[in-house]
């Protein structure tokens, strides 16, 4: 399949069907170009990929991993792809990029190459709905309607990635502090509820508490903490609330979700609308109680510089007693050269909302990163990458991958009996995991993150309140997708 | 008002600039230092207005010790040799610019613009800045704004060196007439010993950072103190000749032998006795004073004409015997050429004697 | 006791110890960055912040080893490569901006073609053009011609960058020369090539070596352009560097510290031995004695 | 005209004929510019006449001059200028105060001074993105030294990038630092220009300091001043890093230059052709102020001589 068109050629864009296609049989050289973020994940898969992997073919294949800085890795991979560079064969994707780069042409659709192959299928019936929702199918399918279908792969639904390191957010917090006698019986005799101590108090932790927690625990220097004279000012609680990237969008649609609020849907397009489900009275309110909140956490509150990164150093290096954060940030936090917490710290799922049911609602946005093809690869090529996605995926090699440092999003790893105990934080992990829920994956994906990230920052640090903000996310997402013709 | 220095020294680093040199200008005298390039006459003005601190010595100006004040509190005119016009300001606010410090008011101070301006004809480039002067305006800008106030004293580095021959001739009548209404004592700074000898009441002449000679133009010129001031001053050089005195009455009537077979008898300062026979001397006179013979004598030197210069009024000879060159100017009308054969009498009393160290030999007066 | 006065221009000791302290403050971050490189991650984020603390020269090490995923021995990160690339990338397209924009400076100069100034004012607008414009058309072009990723790509860009800036500072050192003195040369038989070898380079060697520092200043840190346009072979330090700004953890302050140190140290080398020329080039020659 | 060439001696006689001297030493320089620089920049000006977006595969219809309409048309521009407009004017306000304080400091000669402007040298050699990075660590409310100093005069934490007001002079504080060396060294070339003599001669007339600085030093370092503010003014103009690393554009959009903004509309939303449209306005601007620098430059020279 070669199509070319002389007008995209000339603007930049070059799609080309990959000139040469050997006989699959033969055996072959096969060097696999991966656009990878520099971070142990990868590196570990790069590692583990070296030491174990064999062709079922019998190529000879080289994973070629080109190990790109993170702040770098989104520049990068977009300008390789847009300029037609035509350099890797996979890649590391966030999964809010899929529409930008599957509309682009530039990530191979893979829905016929999983029907056409039992491995690949068994697979993605392997992998949490969660998971193969946000990482895999464009246009967006929520989990629901994935479910919905009964089947895997679902009928008329395309999918295109793999999870590479799937990530959830959870509560990292000091162990010595929260099942410290007198801070608990202190804590109970203000609040009339217990100070969560164990995994299971931190399971029936709603965002009240978590409130609760940060007032609690917000100290001045000279204070006394667990027993212990404070020299520094202490804080109890900290979450993402920075401007950059996704670094509130991600914790405010956990608030908005839980509250039975909503987000503009994609799934539901052209029908769903922004203007009034964006800026609903529900969504006002959640938005608020996140808002509400920032006043325990350290003072980088205020500056709306508060991103995942600030919170896990506030934490490390022992300035607040717990954070929401993912868990692919963990790792760090038990690295003694690190973390002055590094022996105190424990993990609970993240606090949620609760229901009238008085059951606890924890719905988040996922994280993490899945990696797919691209189109201009030769079948030889496709059907190596595709050994290697089924060598990835196997659970040997994720079970591994779990034990250093990394994430499964097999159903099948993530109940073996060992799982929850090979990392501290795995057993809340598995937990959110079917909390998940994804931010949209439309190609205007970045206009829509940039203006709501700013109007949530100008919330974050008090220029307006949280329905002036959600009022101008709504009418911008409103006129932009009606520009598009995602809203009729 | 007197300009007074007193084993003046300035040394930078293992170099000595200045040596220790007294220095005396009186209320209203002119002196000008003069001498080759790096004799340290430069320096000396520059320790004198206080823009160069001095090693050893004192500079005092009026009678007072001034060496610890600053330029500023010298209260000292100079005039630069770059002339150090203010290139941003027009040639009024240039010549006004000493004035700010004395606090006059704007009425006074163009008052005294108006009159320096006139003083040195330059009521019609007032308005222009220094980019768009000529030369001499420059230089009659940069005296104008020393004369305009009424400092301790006056100092010129090198004013005309700048300017064409016939500007500097200009100028120098100029400068000497204003000079002369200022009853304050200038040190002029000059390479040249023309501008010295006119301008100056009395010349300073240095070398390696020593005065060799103060005195009054004449002097200098007709009585060098030393072989250094004799080979100085005056244009075309004087003419040096190594010999030995072979005798001497008491009347100053000398036999001297020079290289080669040729010798002389002449009359010099009677001086000359008190060296004993056999000693080495230069014996110097000027080109002027030589005088041409027609047949040898005994105060005559035969030599040869290598080249003959005219130089308007007077024509200038370069002759040689086979030992020492010599130069002759006489008046354009005598007939000189080139290979002849001619004889050069020394008159009496215009030969000066230098003795081995290099100092004249002269009776007191 | 009167004290002796100074002379203007000059000063002393005394002068040396208060242009001192400005410059230590001024120097202050810059110091801070230089201690952050023999700091913990704790150290580093230390409350108060410490000015004195126990030395660790780890991060040093881990800019040139970092341990592996699953064995944990140590693995070269290839810095040393970087390095050597920064290293080489700068210099040669800075020294080749200064050959090609010194032919041309002496060109315009000399021998001013029609419309000379608008040649001239073109040239200089490259130079101000926001950068992001034109990735994309660069990087297809790369592409196409098979120079991305090669050491020759991003060299001829750098130098592309560095031209037009080479020509309008070494063109106003050929302009203030005079050109009698060339003539009188050229007189006395010498050849064109004599007389710009051994007459005119000579007297604009100040200018060339103050070009040289700006033109290093401006290319050493470049980043956008050899993060998109470089390989894995030929990655620059300021690319490589980013991989400290975040990733596992935030910014590896520690690490980042110890590259910034590092590489702060050729261009500074550079920078002390040509600082006399960079006063006298940095007035574009148009200032005179 | 191939044969009058040959005639003589063929191509390479008619090559290095005297008459071509001048643009046969141009080519190499032009050659590389216009493969390098030239060229990308006339396709994206063609590209701004299109609706071109790298991250659709739909053919490129022309607009043409409707994206410069978009572009001169969209609010957030204007805002996006006016930030940029704050940022530059105090940046470089700021570097023309502290250069020049600096360039007073060293234009004497003193002992040591090679190694101790070294000192002040510095900052312009590193990378932007340190910069950034340090100096948002040092305005950290928690962790930063600057924070840390400040809050011993508080009661209050201090939080520098709280406000639009503190990000802004956050970020104006971080590119004046790294950038005043710059302008110091223009300073110190007029300063150093200055003939001793003036400043001896100013001394004998007795000249206050201001009257000696007013007339003297000042008309020396005026037009490279000037230069100092064009070219600053030109480079600040692109400032992205600082900014895009220490605020991010925020609190809000307060401190999102139009750097950042063209940035955003090329990288992040694709908006090729819009993009290009926006680079060239502000091309246009730069261009104009570089019409004002060459003036400045002109006029130095005429001045000196």
């Amino acid at each position: 399949m070669k199509r070319i068109n002389l007008m995209s050629t000339l603007m930049g864009v070059t799609i080309l069907g990959a000139g040469l296609s050997g006989s699959p049989a033969m055996s072959a050289d096969v060097t696999i170009t991966m656009a990878a973020p520099d971070w142990p994940p990868t590196r570990f898969m790069k590692e583990h990929f070296d030491q174990t992997y064999t062709s079922p073919d019998g190529h000879t294949t080289t994973l070629d991993m080109d190990f790109i800085p993170w702040p770098s890795f989104y520049e990068r991979v977009a300008a390789s792809l847009t300029s037609g560079e035509q350099k890797y064969q996979m890649i590391v994707t966030d999964s809010q990029w899929l529409g930008a780069f599957v509309e682009g042409g530039y990530y191979m659709n893979l829905t016929d190459k999983i029907n056409q192959d039992p491995e690949l299928t068994a697979i993605m019936q392997d992998l949490h709905p969660a998971l193969v929702s946000a990482y895999s199918t464009y246009p967006h399918r929520t989990r629901a309607q994935l479910e919905e279908a009964g089947e895997v792969p679902a009928p008329g639904v395309n999918y295109y990635g793999f999870p590479q390191f799937p990530d959830t957010y959870v509560t990292f917090y000091r162990e010595d502090i929260f099942c410290n006698e007198g801070e608990m019986a202190a804590f109970q005799e203000q609040y009339g509820t217990n100070l969560p101590c164990s995994y299971e108090d931190w399971q029936d932790t709603d965002w009240t508490k978590w409130g609760q927690i940060g007032e609690f625990f917000q100290r001045d220097a000279g204070e006394m903490l667990a027993g212990e004279e404070l020299t520094e000012p202490f804080y109890g609680i900290a979450y993402q609330a920075g401007k950059g990237y996704d670094f509130s969008t991600m914790q405010v649609n956990a608030f908005i979700w839980q509250q039975g609020g909503d987000i503009w849907d994609e799934s539901k397009a052209p029908e769903a609308q922004a203007e009034g489900v964006v800026n609903s009275d529900v969504s006002v309110a959640a938005f608020d109680e996140y808002l509400s909140y920032l006043q325990y956490m350290p003072p980088v509150a205020q500056t709306g510089q508060m991103d995942i990164f600030v919170i896990q150093d506030l934490y490390m290096q022992g300035k607040v007693g717990a954070i929401i954060d993912w868990v692919g940030l963990g790792e760090p936090v038990l690295d003694p050269s690190a973390s002055t917490v590094h022996d105190k710290s424990a993990f609970g799922p993240a606090p949620g909302t609760r229901q009238a049911d008085g059951s606890i609602d924890r719905t988040g946005n996922i994280g993490g990163q899945p990696f797919v093809l691209t189109t201009w690869n030769s079948d030889e090529v496709v059907n190596e990458a595709l050994n290697v996605v089924k060598w990835w995926l196997n659970p040997e090699t994720q079970l591994a991958a779990v034990a250093n440092g990394g994430q499964s999003g097999l159903m099948s790893v993530m109940a073996m009996p060992e799982y929850n105990d090979l990392r501290p934080w795995n057993r809340a992990h598995v937990e959110m995991i079917d909390w998940q829920k994804d931010v949209w994956h439309i190609p205007e994906f970045f206009e829509m993150l940039t203006q709501q990230q700013e109007e949530f920052d100008k919330a974050i640090t008090g220029q307006q309140s949280a329905k002036e903000a959600l009022d101008n996310v709504a009418a911008f997402q409103q006129e932009l997708l009606e520009d598009i013709g995602f809203i009729e | 008002m007197t300009i007074k220095l007193n084993k003046l020294t300035k040394r930078f680093g293992s170099l000595t600039a200045v040596d220790a040199i007294d220095l005396d200008v009186g209320d209203g005298e002119v002196l000008c230092l003069l001498g080759p390039s790096g004799c340290g006459k430069t320096t000396t003005l520059r320790m004198v207005a206080g823009l160069e601190a001095a090693t050893e010595g004192d500079v005092m100006l009026g009678g007072k010790r001034v060496n610890e004040l600053a330029p500023r509190q010298r209260n000292v005119a100079m005039s630069f040799q770059f002339y150090a016009l203010y290139p941003s300001l027009s040639v009024a606010d240039n010549l006004a610019y000493p004035l700010h410090a004395e606090k006059l008011s704007g009425a006074e101070i163009e008052k005294r613009v108006a009159q320096v301006a006139k003083t040195l004809q330059l009521e019609s480039i007032l308005k222009r800045t220094p980019s768009q002067l000529a030369e001499g305006e420059k230089q009659r800008v940069a005296v104008g704004r020393s004369i305009i106030r009424d400092p301790q004293c006056f100092l010129f580095d090198e004013p005309l060196s700048r300017l064409d021959v016939q500007l500097r001739e200009e100028m120098r009548g100029e400068i000497k007439e204003v000079l002369q209404d200022l009853s304050r004592p200038t040190v002029i700074v000059t390479h040249d010993q023309l501008e010295a000898l006119t301008m100056a009441d009395r010349i300073a002449v240095m070398r390696d950072g020593r005065i060799e000679q103060v005195d009054t133009p004449h002097n200098v010129f007709q009585s060098p103190s030393n072989l250094f001031v004799a080979g100085f001053i005056g244009t075309p050089q004087m003419n040096l000749i190594p010999a030995t005195l072979k005798g001497s009455n008491g009347d100053g009537l000398a036999d001297f032998a020079f290289e080669g077979e040729q010798s002389l008898k002449i009359k010099v300062d009677p001086a000359v006795s008190k060296l004993s026979p056999g000693a080495k001397v230069t014996l110097g006179i000027r080109p002027r004073n030589l005088e041409m013979s027609v047949e040898p004598t005994e105060d005559s030197l035969s030599t040869k004409i290598d080249m003959v210069e005219p130089m308007g009024a007077e024509t200038l000879a370069h002759m040689h015997d086979g030992y020492h060159d010599l130069r002759l100017v006489t008046d354009w009308r005598v007939p000189l050429s080139e290979g002849d054969l001619m004889h050069t009498r020394f008159p009496p009393d215009t030969t000066h004697i230098f003795t081995e160290d290099e100092q004249v030999l002269r009776s007191a007066p | 006791m009167a004290r002796k006065h100074r002379e203007i221009g000059k000063a002393g000791w005394g002068y040396t110890a208060v242009a001192s302290v400005v410059g230590l403050i001024y120097f202050f971050p810059v110091l801070w960055i230089i201690l952050t490189a023999f700091k913990t991650r704790t150290d580093a984020l230390a409350v108060p912040p410490k000015l004195f603390f126990t030395p660790t020269f780890e991060n040093f090490t881990s800019v040139f080893y970092r341990a592996s995923i699953t064995t944990g021995s140590s693995q070269a990160t290839d810095m040393g490569l970087y390095f050597f690339n920064s290293i080489f990338i700068a210099f040669t397209s800075v020294g080749l901006a200064l050959i090609v924009g010194t032919i041309a400076a002496y060109a315009f100069s000399r021998y001013p073609l029609k419309g000379n100034d608008t040649y001239l004012f073109i040239i200089l607008t490259t130079r101000m053009m926001p950068p992001i414009v034109v990735i994309i058309p660069i990087f297809l072009m790369f592409r196409l011609s098979g120079l991305a990723g090669s050491y020759w790509g991003i060299i001829l860009l750098y130098t592309a960058f560095n031209i037009p800036f080479s020509v309008w500072l070494v063109k106003s050192f050929f302009d203030e020369l005079n050109p009698e003195i060339e003539d009188a040369a050229r007189m006395d038989g010498a050849t064109e090539r004599r007389v710009f070898f051994n007459f005119c380079i000579p007297q604009v060697l100040a200018g060339l070596s103050a070009t040289f520092v700006f033109g290093l200043i401006l290319t050493w840190n470049e980043f956008l352009f050899a993060l998109l346009l470089t390989g894995v072979e030929t990655r620059t330090v300021p690319v490589a560097m980013a991989r400290t700004l975040g990733g596992e953890v935030g910014v590896d302050y520690g690490l980042l510290a110890a590259i910034v140190t590092l590489f702060l140290i050729p261009i500074f080398f550079v920078t002390f031995l040509l600082q006399n020329q960079l006063l006298r080039g940095v007035t574009f020659g148009t200032v005179k004695k | 005209m191939a044969d009058t060439a040959s005639t003589k001696g063929g191509f390479g006689a008619w090559l290095l004929d005297p008459k071509r001297r001048g643009a046969l030493l141009v080519t190499p320089a032009i050659l590389i510019l216009f493969v390098m620089n030239i060229f990308p920049l006339l396709w994206s000006f063609g590209l701004s006449f299109f609706n071109y977006k790298a991250s659709s595969q739909r053919v490129p219809r022309f607009k043409g001059l409707d994206n410069y309409g978009d572009v001169l048309t969209d609010e957030k521009v204007w805002e996006r200028f006016q930030t940029t407009a704050i940022i530059v004017s105090s940046s470089v306000l700021l570097q023309l105060i502290v250069g020049f304080l600096l360039a007073l400091l060293f234009a004497k000669a003193f002992p040591m001074r090679r190694i101790v402007l070294m000192l002040v040298l510095t900052p312009m050699m590193l990378s932007f993105v340190s910069v950034g990075v340090f100096f948002k660590l040092f305005y950290e409310p928690t962790f930063g030294v600057v924070s840390y100093v400040l809050n011993m005069f508080t009661s209050e934490p201090f939080v520098m990038l709280g406000s639009p007001q503190g990000a802004i002079i956050g970020i104006v504080i971080a590119d004046a630092w790294m950038w005043s060396p710059f302008v110091m060294l223009l300073v110190l070339a007029g300063l150093v220009s200055v003939p001793k003599y003036l400043y001896e001669a100013a001394e004998i007339d007795r000249a206050s300091k201001w009257r000696t600085f007013r007339t003297i030093t000042f008309p020396y370092i005026k037009s490279l001043l000037l230069l100092a503010v064009l070219f600053r003014t030109i480079e600040t103009f692109k400032l992205f890093d600082i900014v895009y690393i220490i605020t991010e554009g925020g609190p809000g959009s307060s401190t999102e230059t139009i750097a950042v903004y063209l940035y955003r509309t090329a990288f992040q939303f694709f908006k090729t052709s819009q993009s290009s449209a926006l680079a060239y306005f502000v091309l246009f601007i730069v261009i104009v102020l570089t019409n004002l620098y060459l003036y400045s430059v002109n006029r130095r020279a005429e001045e000196v001589n």
